[in-house]
């Protein structure tokens, strides 16, 4: 039997957060186990109100975000026990059905700065952001923690744009970056992997894989992916199994659970020297296996040049 | 690195001309309208409807120039929405304005989402390619600086010449002035009002639609939704700081520009204690003091905002 | 083909316009949803359910109009005044920022603190609206940049309090500010809704204002200086001192908008408080030809079209921007209907 | 002339605004080398039978013949191509643009390459020195003075072309000087073939222009003649339908002295001028008459008066003391009544209704507020009174001041003023535009206010207003202002010579 599930983001789709969900949810419902509702670019302030429709309609499980809005979406919760609800925040579970979730993709991140740190020639790594969110801030850190454990002489420029959504200000961002002599990008927005590939240099894709999805071929080195399947098959699952719990989702986006990974090297297979990447998949395994922990902070990450 | 280091880079002036690209259609698309007597508020949804619409003309398998000249005619499509109300009906040219950017910018996204439902990751498509002119390109400086940018950031440019020129050494740009000075006075000279504010309204959301095509077409290679983010309002406050003037609506999108590439250098430097946000907020604060600098004598279109109507009075 | 005055202007005909106008507008986004795939006429009954077919559709409904009938008056006693305040954006955030500077730490009971945090609110709002004032007034500065760009100035400084100093430790890292105390909530009037006391003093406000505009020597100067400074100045009015008053008036009510919204719906701040109902204020008092209780009427409709139409969209699985093509779509078609009911076109 | 056929016809005009009938059923004919006087009331009706004409305004019924051929309505490109062309009664121009500007827009095709400006120019100061028309071709209109816009509305009609001249009260801002020299010109141009109708409500101008004379009524052609067999008095009968007295002053013994003004300076702005060390006395019961050809400071003057522009130099006072901070609230209430030369846009909120307009400066008093509040019975009672009073013409108290002509507007302006029983009164061009009727109504009430003991300063450009109800003259020239002389003892000539600023300023 189907269940029926809303997404309910408050970015368009095309935003990478977002999308994430909406993918995963999405390959849910083409696999017929559930049927798949969404609402896009709902603003907070309507935020509730489209929770409390959907939950009001009857869908057994909504998956979205609450941040921002915690307080309000653990009222609605508690009004509608029957439904599921697995939402991104940052305080923990709630009642008997609101389980969380937020992205902790700072593992691979920290892989991907091992690998940046040993390309760099200049000793100069850039990273463009939305906001210094935590969500954010912590990808900062792992990625600069993973680049310094390799080479302790890089530096790094950060720059955020002050919008989730602007590409070419991105690319703008990116541009007086590697005019400032740096060699290697952090994407963390959309916009910067083009000004890498149109100033030769390289760059690390974050969520998505860019070398495939955003034109990064010969540019994006890797990509530290998250991907929402495991956790929400694990919520579908459970909702059909009646069994569903106030759960904290964090550790299946975490790579020991498949919800984070680093992204295949593709072309970059041949060119990275083979050290790096024996240490790259050590570390990985001991992520994997628990032996070694990649720090999360949620401090805003300052310029260091 | 101190500011004034900046200003020796190529690179600063190459980002400053590109950015104010989308700011130079824009201003120059308001600039023709309020010259004419006709606010056009619609510009921000203006702009993310040729934005959309380029990109996808293009994205369906068209040119780019096709783009180009198809987020024009999407731009000439809004315009006469907005003439039809703000210039025939004679109503609020505040409220037809910003019903339209409403509009716009919703019908956009509304458009995308039904002809690329599945679409997460953006797809791209292959933008205006930087020129490589035989001789121009190659001046030291100025090569790099404007004649290396992509086609439609040399178009801008002759824009602002052609509409200078238009404005103020033709016939047509005569009665275009004088139309938005006092309506009445080209209705007694047998030319028709309501044609020519219908005509600068047109041709001036042309104008922003191509601008907004820049952004997909030219610095970027796929369209978001909401992608535009607040440029058509910068474009209406550098309008007033020009006078009115194309070449100073030139100036004035250049110094704003100038402003954005200044905040982002200087805003990664280490050791910053200043929030970011005031570096974003620059641009926005230099623009106010210019316009104080600017303002103390500007004459404004005589008959901005007033609708005509015939055999009225 | 000409446009013509009508001589008489009956209410029937401005019922008959509005109707048209709602279907035209309708007809228009039925294309829209055909294309989608589904029936247009579910899509319409789905969105009248959707803005009024629920106790709970209508306090949503109602909750929605409250900011925007603040905003609303903001705009239309400064456009009554030709004082073009595009910032009631930026002066909404300043009046949510005074609730929180004021109401997280203090010992008030709700009803001194609630009155307070409106009046702060206000006169933040007010004050602010000043600086753009001043400098139209002795600079010659236009105003509706300065408004316009102010906006995103105090965006941004919403954005860096929330990242920074006024970061609630207790978000967890999330950018928002501590939330106020309990007895600055704003009384919820429907159990189970989010429809608070804000609506009832949105409502008192709008007559307030009526009576402020029609009633009072100031409300007569504020209105004869929008229509001629010059033959006001003549006349003896202090032309300078009564746009000042009208921003203060003006930005006051902008900024109450802020901080209703504040107390009654959300309890702390963030960057995403308002999305848009500065812009959209102006809009519902074009609407209401800046008619003050005209103001609560335009407010609700832009707000029952965007309920009704964004919870239709869910309804019928079509994409929500449809919500906003529709409120665009009607907000024209409306605005169309009241010029048919102060003009005819004759032929000829 | 018989059998000469007409250059333009007329025919069975009717014209509505809402329930307004503003011309009913008016034929008229134009013959080659005639100049037609088009006379009437305000609101009779003949600025709308002309915009009919000219392409403005849309007939309900009629039918217009130019040369034999129909006009197509509604098309003011049509009647220009058809060789018509007008001089509009509220100017048509920009301020903010040059006079050559203003003059060549729509006379080249709109999507020619270039603006032939220097070719332009040339034909334009032909043209001025052709007609004596002066003014500087590159000047920004809004810098020029009433009478020189007034030129250039007939600059832009010369420069057409025209073989059918309408010109709407002309002369309506012209001094005497200026409005001979005109109709010299009219008179050269209908040698060279030209038809011309005007519009005046001056009727000396009929006399000795016209060759025929057109008199409309609410809206009908109530009275044809040719000029030569009527007399003003005449005309002015069939416009009024009734006899119009006109009242001439009386001596009165002048009182104390109500305001004087002290050695008086002020820098002019961009193409404006300045005033110089003015000295002015008035005593109460007196007109004093401010002569002059406008652009040469009235316009400072009358504003220092109403407190709207503060002097650089020299005292204001007011029953013998000095005005500490002059602002037109202060001068309101130390007791001036202002009457404007901007009736529209300085006297009155146009788009507020009767009722506001009449409580606009002293809203913040007792009958029209109390605690703040506005008190509409007592506005309204007031309202009607001096409505009543001084005869404002008007659909109803709660009407927007803009739909009322003229002259009801003037009467609504002297209805605010006067009602207070001002002890000084300024009077800034108060017959502007206002028919023969409204005129005599005006300098009635003037006189009466002097009578009543109050002092009236009256500018005019009109030499026949201010020989008829001032008793003394001080004449204003670039930015001078001569001693005052007594009325009796000046003539015509030399006033008009000190008016040029040629005469001598000192009489006696
Ligand atoms: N635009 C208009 N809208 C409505 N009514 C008008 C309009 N223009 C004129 N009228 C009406 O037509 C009548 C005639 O007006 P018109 O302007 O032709 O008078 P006039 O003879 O030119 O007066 P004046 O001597 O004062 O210039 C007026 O009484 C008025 O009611
Ligand atoms: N917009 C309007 N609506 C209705 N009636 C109007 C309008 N404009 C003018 N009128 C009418 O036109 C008539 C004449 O107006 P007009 O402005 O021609 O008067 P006027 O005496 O010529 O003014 P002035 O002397 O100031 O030029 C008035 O009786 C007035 O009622
Ligand atoms: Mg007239
Ligand atoms: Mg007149």
């Amino acid at each position: 039997d189907k269940i029926t599930v809303a997404g309910i983001y408050t970015q368009p789709i095309q935003q990478k957060w977002d999308a994430c969900l909406h993918k995963a949810l999405q390959k849910a419902a083409d696999a017929g186990d559930i049927d798949y509702v969404y609402s896009e670019k709902v603003s907070n302030t309507d935020y509730i109100r489209v929770l409390r429709e959907y939950s009001e309609k009857g869908v057994n499980l909504v998956v979205g975000e609450a941040f921002g809005i915690s307080r309000d979406v653990r009222k609605v919760a508690k009004d509608y026990p029957n439904v599921a609800y697995l939402m991104g925040d940052t305080f923990g579970p709630a009642g008997s059905n609101l389980s969380v979730f937020d992205n902790y993709i700072h593992e691979p991140c920290y892989l991907m700065g091992m690998i940046a740190g040993k390309m760099t020639k200049s000793n100069k790594i850039g990273m463009v952001g939305g906001y210094p969110i935590g969500e954010v801030n912590r990808l900062f850190h792992a990625f600069m923690a993973g680049a310094k454990s390799v080479n302790p002489a890089v530096e790094f420029k950060v720059s955020f744009i002050g919008s989730w959504y602007d590409p070419p200000k991105a690319k703008e961002f990116a541009y007086a970056q590697v005019e400032a002599g740096v060699d290697i990008l952090y994407a963390e927005r959309a916009g910067v992997v083009d000004a890498a590939r149109e100033k030769g240099i390289l760059a690390f894709g974050n969520v998505n894989d860019m070398n495939k999805e955003e034109n990064g071929k010969d540019v994006v080195v890797a990509s530290a992916l998250w991907h929402m399947e495991s956790a929400v098959n694990h919520a579908i699952s459970q909702v059909k199994k009646t069994a569903f719990k106030a759960e904290d989702y964090k550790e299946w986006t975490m790579m020991a659970k498949g919800g984070a990974s680093l992204s295949p090297y593709y072309e970059f297979e041949d060119k990275l020297p083979a050290d790096i990447k024996a240490k790259v998949a050590e570390t990985a395994e001991a992520i994997k296996a628990g032996t070694f922990t990649v720090k999360i902070n949620d401090e805003e990450p300052k310029s260091t040049f | 690195m101190d500011i004034l280091q900046l200003f020796l880079e190529t690179g600063f002036w190459v980002a400053m001309v590109r950015m104010a690209t989308p700011l130079i259609f824009g201003t120059l698309g308001e600039l023709i309208c309020e010259r004419a007597g006709v606010v056009n508020l619609g510009i921000e949804g203006i702009m993310a409807a040729g934005c959309m619409g380029g990109w996808m003309w293009v994205f369906l398998g068209g040119s780019l120039w096709g783009g180009i000249v198809f987020a024009a005619c999407i731009g000439i499509a809004f315009g006469m929405l907005h003439s039809l109300f703000a210039v025939y009906l004679g109503l609020s040219q505040h409220v037809s304005g910003l019903g339209l950017t409403m509009l716009g910018s919703s019908l956009s996204a509304f458009v995308f989402r039904m002809l690329l439902p599945k679409a997460t990751t953006p797809p791209k498509i292959v933008p205006f390619a930087p020129l490589d002119l035989p001789v121009l390109s190659h001046i030291p400086f100025l090569g790099e600086v404007v004649f290396s940018q992509t086609a439609l950031t040399l178009l801008a440019f002759a824009m602002v010449i052609i509409v200078a020129y238009i404005l103020f050494k033709t016939p047509l740009g005569l009665a275009l002035r004088m139309v938005g000075e006092n309506p009445m006075a080209v209705e007694a000279q047998g030319l028709s009002v309501l044609g020519l504010r219908t005509a600068a309204v047109c041709a001036g959301s042309a104008m922003m639609a191509v601008g907004g095509a820049f952004l997909t077409l030219s610095a970027f290679d796929a369209y978001y939704i909401g992608m535009v983010n607040g440029r058509g309002w910068i474009c209406i406050a550098l309008v007033v700081f020009s006078s009115w003037k194309p070449y100073k609506a030139l100036l004035g999108c250049l110094l704003f520009a100038a402003f954005d590439a200044v905040q982002m250098r200087v805003q990664q430097q280490a050791g910053m204690a200043i929030p970011y946000q005031l570096y974003l907020a620059l641009p926005y604060i230099f623009s106010i003091i210019a316009l104080i600098i600017m303002s103390r004598k500007a004459a404004y279109p005589k008959a901005l905002l007033i609708p005509f109507r015939k055999g009225e009075r | 083909m000409r446009i013509e005055p009508r001589e008489n202007q009956s209410l029937g005909r401005l019922i008959l316009a509005l109707f048209l106008a709602v279907a035209a507008a309708l007809s228009v986004c039925s294309l829209l949803i055909l294309w989608s795939g589904a029936s247009p006429v579910q899509g319409w009954l789905l969105m009248v359910k959707g803005a009024l077919g629920s106790k709970f559709a209508i306090s949503e409904t109602l909750t929605r109009a409250t900011p925007l009938i603040f905003t609303g008056l903001a705009a239309a006693v400064a456009f009554k005044a030709k004082l073009w305040n595009i910032g009631g954006e930026g002066q909404f955030y300043l009046g949510a920022c005074m609730a929180i500077l004021l109401g997280t730490d203090t010992g008030l009971s709700a009803w001194a603190l609630i009155p307070w945090l409106f009046v702060a609110g206000a006169l933040a709002g007010g004050l602010f609206l000043l600086v753009p004032t001043l400098l139209k007034t002795h600079m010659n500065v236009d105003e509706v940049v300065t408004t316009l760009l102010l906006n995103f100035v105090v965006l941004l400084f919403v954005n860096w309090l929330v990242f920074g100093p006024w970061k609630d430790p207790m978000s967890m890292g999330w950018p928002q500010s501590a939330p106020v105390v309990d007895a600055a909530a704003l009384p919820v009037l429907l159990a189970k809704t989010r429809l608070h006391l804000g609506f009832v003093l949105g409502v008192g406000a709008a007559v307030l204002v009526w009576l402020f505009m029609e009633r009072t020597v100031w409300g007569f100067e504020i209105r004869a200086v929008g229509h001629n400074p010059n033959a006001s100045r003549f006349a003896g009015m202090p032309v300078n001192a009564v746009i000042v008053r009208t921003a203060l008036i003006s930005g006051g009510l902008a900024a109450m908008a802020g901080v209703s919204e504040l107390l009654g719906v959300k309890g702390y701040l963030t960057t995403d408080l308002s999305p848009g109902f500065g812009y959209t204020g102006i809009v519902v008092a074009m609407l209401a030809a800046l008619h003050p209780l005209g103001v609560v009427a335009s407010a609700l409709f832009v707000a029952m079209i965007y309920i009704g139409a964004d919870s239709m969209s869910r309804a019928i699985n079509i994409s929500n921007y449809i919500a906003d093509v529709t409120t665009a779509v009607s907000l024209l078609a409306v605005l169309c209907a009241l010029f048919f009911t102060k003009y005819r076109i004759r032929r000829g | 002339m018989p059998m000469i056929k007409p250059v333009l016809s007329l025919s069975n005009i009717t014209k509505t605004f809402g329930r307004v009938l503003a011309n009913d059923q008016v034929s008229l004919d134009l013959f080659p080398g005639e100049i037609v006087a088009l006379l009437g009331e305000n609101g009779a009706g003949k600025t709308t039978l002309m915009s009919i004409l000219f392409g403005h305004y849309l007939a309900d019924q009629g039918e217009i013949l130019v040369r034999g051929k129909a006009l197509a309505q509604g098309s003011p490109r049509a009647a220009l191509s058809a060789g018509v062309g007008m001089v509009h009664q509220h100017f048509t121009l920009a301020g903010n643009m040059s006079v050559l500007d203003n003059v060549i827009l729509g006379t080249e095709p709109l999507w020619g390459l270039k603006t032939r400006r220097r070719k332009a120019c040339k034909k334009l100061e032909g043209l001025m020195k052709q007609f004596g028309l002066k003014v500087d071709p590159h000047a920004q209109v809004s810098a020029l003075s009433v009478g020189e816009q007034q030129r250039v509305e007939i600059l832009k009609v010369l420069y057409r072309d025209a073989s059918i001249l309408i010109l709407d009260e002309p002369t309506a801002v012209l001094t005497p000087q200026e409005a001979d020299h005109l109709f010299a010109t009219l008179n050269q141009l209908v040698k060279g073939g030209l038809s011309i109708i005007f519009i005046t409500h001056k009727m000396r101008e009929v006399m000795a222009a016209s060759h025929r004379c057109v008199v409309l009524r609410q809206g009908r052609v109530v009275h044809e003649t040719p000029t030569r067999d009527t007399s003003p008095e005449d005309l002015a009968r069939h416009m009024v339908g009734q006899e119009v007295e006109k009242k001439a002053r009386q001596k009165l013994i002048p009182g104390n002295e109500v305001l004087s003004l002290k050695n008086i300076s002020l820098s002019g702005t961009a193409g404006k001028t300045g005033l110089e060390h003015l000295d002015l006395d008035l005593r109460g019961s007196e007109i004093l008459g401010i002569a002059g050809v406008s652009g040469n400071g009235q316009s400072l003057l009358a504003d220092i008066i109403c407190g709207m522009t503060l002097p650089d130099k020299g005292d204001i006072l007011v029953h013998g003391s000095p005005m500490a901070g002059p602002s037109p609230g202060a001068m309101v209430r130390a007791g001036l009544g202002r009457v404007p030369d901007d009736r529209t846009s300085t006297g009155l909120i146009a788009d507020m209704n009767l009722m506001e307009n009449m409580a606009s400066e002293t809203y913040k008093k007792m009958p029209f507020s109390r605690f703040g509040l506005l008190n509409f019975k007592a506005m309204e009672k007031e309202t009607a009174t001096r409505v009543k009073h001084f005869d404002v013409r008007c659909p109803g108290l709660n009407t927007v001041v803009r739909n009322l002509s003229g002259g009801n507007m003037q009467k609504l302006i002297l209805a605010r003023e006067l009602s207070g029983k001002p002890g000084i009164i300024l009077a800034n061009q108060p017959t502007w535009g206002l028919d023969v009727g409204a005129t005599a109504y005006v300098h009635d009430r003037l006189l009466e206010a002097a009578q009543n003991g109050a002092g009236v300063i009256l500018i005019s450009e009109d030499l026949d207003e201010l020989f008829l109800v001032a008793d003394r003259i001080q004449v204003m020239s670039q930015g001078h202002l001569s001693p005052a002389m007594d009325i009796d003892d000046v003539d015509r000539e030399a006033l008009g010579l000190i008016m040029a600023g040629q005469g001598e300023t000192h009489a006696h």
